[in-house]
């Protein structure tokens, strides 16, 4: 619907427009919470509204250019045998640079394994994504210094964890919040439906953001639910809100509320952010397998960074110096996780017995000795 | 107070309200283990004196509940879970496995899980299915947990103060059987060691090891075969994950003879990893092979039939003869 | 709400009753599907009405008191050691007997524990519930006999194996329906969420059938639910809709409109009977701990079994006669119930190493012929 | 066509195809089986050939998955389940222990349970986390499940055919690591029984027991060992629950030593139930302890660490060398 709309008036001058993009679109699609076109219109929207400054809005821009740049990179470094996979996530840098820049420090986060634009805005040094992607570490960050969760795996536990972790914030007694990402495909899982029931329950702060992406590798979203995902939420007796996730602006206001209200002790909100994965589900992928092309056409008119472009041209919030920097900021990161990642040092062999108890295991030690011992026999051998 | 005389169940409460008491992060969760104190009544009085915000009725749901203690050990709180059986375990299995188990290692040490996870297990209560199981073997087998079980009330007041003072997930398995069982708790001892093994009973002939409810059976055991001039020491384990190796070898050098005894399932039980880590190091001081007893390969039956699939004394005595038999 | 109801119209004479029992009480107890007041006032709804004969309604009556007695004497039975637990479905015979004889012949059920008045209407002999709690098996009855799938104790889960028996049945082309069982707690496990998504996107003819007694052993309701069960439907993509769970003439409408939904290719329905644990959870469990007396005495005016009679008397579906005679019918079933499970026999040992596996294990016969001889080895001492 | 080179990602998807072909009960279900054909390809073109209807794509649920599978095992159909990747297969853990292994029992025989549950296991591949584990011995710990891995593209085409076939619950693990191994298939054989282990090399000095992708460690193990003048016997297991203790009883009678083999950590693992039973059985044929060589008691490290993770040729010769030094 949204790449057929006729132009809109500009932003703040129309009720209408935003009005209109609250409905249901006559396709049939649900309610989709938009303040930005795809054309890069501004619309308006009765419950979110949102008014950032250029240098803001500037901001937005580069997080979701240096996301973009950073995954691209990722991905030829997978190409080029530096990485052993990469979860791509183009298509998805406003659902992840809006929701991530609505978050606060004292937030905490608990990312799926493609959320490498909300560790951008955490602050999370994005080598530090490549570590488990490369095969040296299963997450090389500590999660503590970012409020930065490890990437979870497998699909769904996370929502339980960001559940009781928002519980523990409210027994606190602060006003922080805690969100949970996880996919369209994510949303079958009983995990995150626990989550649901635990966190209506015990009212905790806590915002669920499900990037639709449309896919779950090559599974549509038909073949998780029948009807909206945001719509879940209801059944669990919180409120869910489909958002456009290839808007940042809408984004951001629509996670910031959510936040908003889990820190004011109205607890969960389900946030549906409607993207799309224009890429393949990892580099092992390979969608031409169960997917057309003309979908992802239909999507790229309405990339998430090019619309952020024409509003800020067209309303002259950045300059052509501006963009120029940019670009010199991107080829500098690319060049730099080059570099990092492929200086990246195997680990340690005995890291293997590492950290595998806080307080060690009789069994972990007596393993280590005679792996020290029987790699040490080779060392003699070849002396 | 210092010593008293405990029920196992009473002492695992006085455990879980001291441990309230010392440290404001512990948190009790789990299904109905807030007014009516569990079905066992093991957590008993404490919801009234700590309230519902340390010690929670949990929605029914398994998953949940060790999901929601792993994001509260995160936020730096050390939640005491209870499964209501055994067999109630199961829906958790995946969050205790892939994650509970694993979370230490995967964040590098960063962030560490004091979860402990309480489960009431075995037979011989004349329960319906799926309330008597002995899935412990399930946990050992995977790194990052640790598998205790206590078989008095002593070992289940200190054990589980040492679990949840541990930075570790514990899986803390409570004999049910032996839940009335009395003896003597000295809440100001000094423990030992969390993971080393006891001699409940010393003896020459021959070695029964054996951890929770099989612990008093083997002590049966060792009396029954005193009477015919047999000497068998007994091995409380105390710990599945890790296992006091070193204590089951210097005991089977002296006595050249090992029968482990479990309530799980020997097929791939617990016996299958001490008979066969036994036998590495004792290859040339046992006389005989490493014998188990335990539940057979087959789902617990129903109750009317669990005497004949537990390892009792009867059978204990019958591999003990076995053994000597070589 | 219900107890405090005014006297409502006579059976057919008013549309407004029904209507007004079908919205949001007063109290803020949500719609409620009801066709029998408390009172034993027959009211109108305008989406579901019910017509019977004396004879469907005295089979009704007969159902729900041989039920309570066939109960009663179990729960005698375990008192008495015969059994060694017994979970008593007092308060919920409308519930079950209502949805139960709903279902047709070709109908699948899948029961919790509590589903004795469910297998009375699908014609398994009661005594046969008795064997798993006296502990002579797991489960004594062929569930293909009638439909009536074992008992299953780990909660939620069958509510999956009713959907996936229901996408059988839609594989077969067929139009019989299924039901799953299960109670207000078991709405929190992950199986029974994802039962609800495998139904939705497959359609399955399948009704989801809660009986909320308001009790998960000592845990009311709110701790697993902010909201009324029924609504967990609808974030789902089926309907939902919530009975009277002690009307059971409502109960039978709304499973019978639930079931012909499934039948004519509808998919999943979630029906909530509203109704009321009056005993213990089961006759291991102490109420006292955890509730109230007086709860249990507003739920004794809502009895499902005295508000039938009301009506049988004063519209005269039956006489003094039918009443006796259901005595005495009564009696004999506690009678043959007392008898049956008294000399229902142990197991024979052997019977440990039966049925594991179809199609033999070998270390089972090994186990099963080391047992044996060492079961013979005491016959041989004993000599 | 009869015989024909196949790789045991083809062999699994021709058996896979009979099987639909031959029974209109059997259906396909699982994540991405239908156009992708799999993560792996091993359901390459059978949504294609045999629709939707029978090829189902399920939602992103394992506990789903194996629930509706039983289910529909309940209404006669043989559901074949695909999990994704070994570490996923928790979610159903629960499932597969409490129903899908006990119903037949708890039926007392009543209802079967033909439901083939494909796991694609171990490591060597390069992945992330989750996708490399070995899981084995927490199914053959549990009554009421049979267990088979294939080591080889007709073993994977014929044992798959019998786990179809079999009135049973079966988890069949695929050796990932091994998807493209080659070998020769004869689809017109008539296969052995599915629970006997084969004699996949002949040898006197030791016997090296193994199933699925450390079959092929062994044999190339055998093959140095035999330019040292060392005569190895390598038995390929194929089946963990049962375990074929009578062909390995009668290799270890002639041997007289015994290594085991697995990707699976070592604690608990099928070794220790292997060198429990055998060492019993063959007290007094042993001249040395049944050693055993598989993984540490470690989560499956990051895979620039699974080279020195896993066992490869070195620590089995290393094992294979203890041994006979005895
Ligand atoms: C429990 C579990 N099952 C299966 C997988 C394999 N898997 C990895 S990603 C994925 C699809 C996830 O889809 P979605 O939740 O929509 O997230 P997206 O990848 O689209 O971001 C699957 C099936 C897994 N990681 N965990
Ligand atoms: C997975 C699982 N966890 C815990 C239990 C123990 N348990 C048995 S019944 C019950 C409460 C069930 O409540 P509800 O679903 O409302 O059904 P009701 O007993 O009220 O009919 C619990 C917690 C169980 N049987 N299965
Ligand atoms: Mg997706
Ligand atoms: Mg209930």
């Amino acid at each position: 619907m949204d790449s057929t709309a006729a132009r809109k008036p500009r932003r703040g001058s129309s009720k209408r427009a935003g009005t209109k993009a609250a409905k249901a679109a006559p396709s049939g699609e649900p309610e989709l919470v938009q303040l930005l076109t795809p054309e890069g219109e501004r619309v308006e929207h009765p419950d979110y509204s949102i008014d950032l400054s250029s240098e803001e809005l500037r901001g937005l821009y580069r997080d979701m250019v240096l996301t973009r740049r950073f995954d691209a990179e990722a991905t030829t470094l997978q190409r080029q045998g530096e990485l052993g996979l990469w979860a791509s996530l183009l298509g998805q840098e406003a659902a992840q640079i809006g929701s991530g820049r609505a978050t606060r420090d004292d937030d905490y986060v608990f990312p799926t394994y493609r959320e490498h634009g909300v560790a951008w805005c955490r602050g999370v040094d994005p080598t530090n994504l490549l570590g488990m992607f490369r095969g040296v570490n299963h997450g090389g960050w500590d999660p503590n210094e970012n409020n930065f969760h490890l990437y979870t795996i497998v699909i769904g536990s996370q929502a339980l964890h960001a559940t009781g972790y928002a519980m523990g914030v409210a027994k606190d007694g602060v006003d922080s919040a805690v969100i949970a990402y996880f996919g369209d495909g994510a949303s079958s899982q009983g995990d995150v439906a626990e989550a649901f029931t635990f966190s209506a329950v015990y009212n905790a702060p806590v915002v669920f953001f499900c990037q639709n992406n449309q896919w779950a590798i090559s599974e549509p979203t038909d073949r998780q639910t029948r009807v909206p995902l945001y719509q879940r939420a209801q059944g669990y007796g919180f409120p869910g809100v489909r958002v456009d996730g290839n808007d940042v602006l809408a984004v951001l206001a629509v996670t910031k509320a959510a936040l908003d209200r889990a820190r004011a002790g109205e607890g969960p909100t389900l946030v549906e952010a409607f993207t799309y994965r224009m890429g393949a589900h990892t580099t092992s992928d390979d969608p031409t397998r169960y997917r057309r092309d003309e979908e992802r056409e239909l999507w790229e008119a309405k990339d998430p960074i090019l619309r952020l472009r024409t509003l800020m041209e067209r309303e002259g919030h950045a300059d052509e110096a501006f963009f120029t920097a940019l670009e010199a900021e991107s080829d500098a990161l690319a060049k730099r996780v080059r570099d990092v990642v492929r200086s990246m040092p195997d680990p340690d062999h005995m890291a293997i017995f590492e950290n595998i108890y806080a307080d060690g295991h009789a069994l972990v030690d007596e393993e280590r000795a005679q792996f020290a011992a029987y790699q040490a026999s080779f060392a003699e051998e070849s002396r | 107070m210092s010593v008293e005389k405990l029920s196992i169940a009473k002492a695992i409460n006085a455990s879980l309200r001291t441990a309230l008491e010392n440290d404001p992060k512990v948190l009790i969760m789990g299904e109905d283990v807030g007014k009516l104190g569990g079905v066992f009544r093991v957590t008993d009085g404490l919801q009234k004196d700590f309230g519902e915000d340390r010690v929670i009725d949990t929605p029914l749901a398994e998953s949940g509940i060790v999901g929601t203690a792993i994001g509260l050990a995160l936020r730096g709180y050390r939640p005491v879970v209870e499964i209501q059986f055994d067999g109630f375990v199961f829906p958790a299995y995946d969050q205790i496995v892939t994650q509970l188990a694993k979370m230490h290692a995967r964040s590098l040490g960063k962030v560490k899980l004091p979860v402990v996870i309480r489960i009431p297990y075995g037979g011989a209560i004349g329960a319906v299915e799926h309330h008597s199981e002995s899935p412990e073997a399930l946990f050992a087998h995977v790194a990052g947990l640790k598998v205790i079980s206590p078989s008095n009330a002593s070992d289940a007041y200190w054990m589980l103060q040492q679990a949840i003072q541990s930075d570790d997930p514990v899986i803390y398995f409570e004999p049910k059987r032996r839940y009335h069982d009395k003896s003597e708790v000295d809440t100001e001892a000094i423990p030992g060691p969390l993971h080393t093994a006891r001699v409940a009973r010393e003896g020459t002939d021959l070695t029964l090891a054996a951890y929770g409810p099989m612990v008093k059976t083997c002590l049966e055991a060792a009396a029954a075969a005193a009477e015919e001039g047999k000497s068998l020491e007994v091995l409380d384990l105390r710990s599945m994950s890790p296992i006091d190796f070193d204590s089951i070898q210097a005991s089977v050098e002296r006595t050249r003879r090992l029968v482990v005894v479990h309530e799980a399932p020997v097929f791939y039980g617990s016996g299958a990893e001490i008979a066969a880590r036994i036998t590495e190091r004792c290859f040339y001081h046992l006389e005989a092979p490493v014998l188990r007893v335990g539940g057979y390969h087959a789902p617990y039956p129903p109750s009317r039939l669990e005497d004949e699939y537990l390892p009792g004394l009867d059978r204990v005595l019958d591999a003990v003869d076995r053994a000597l038999a070589y």
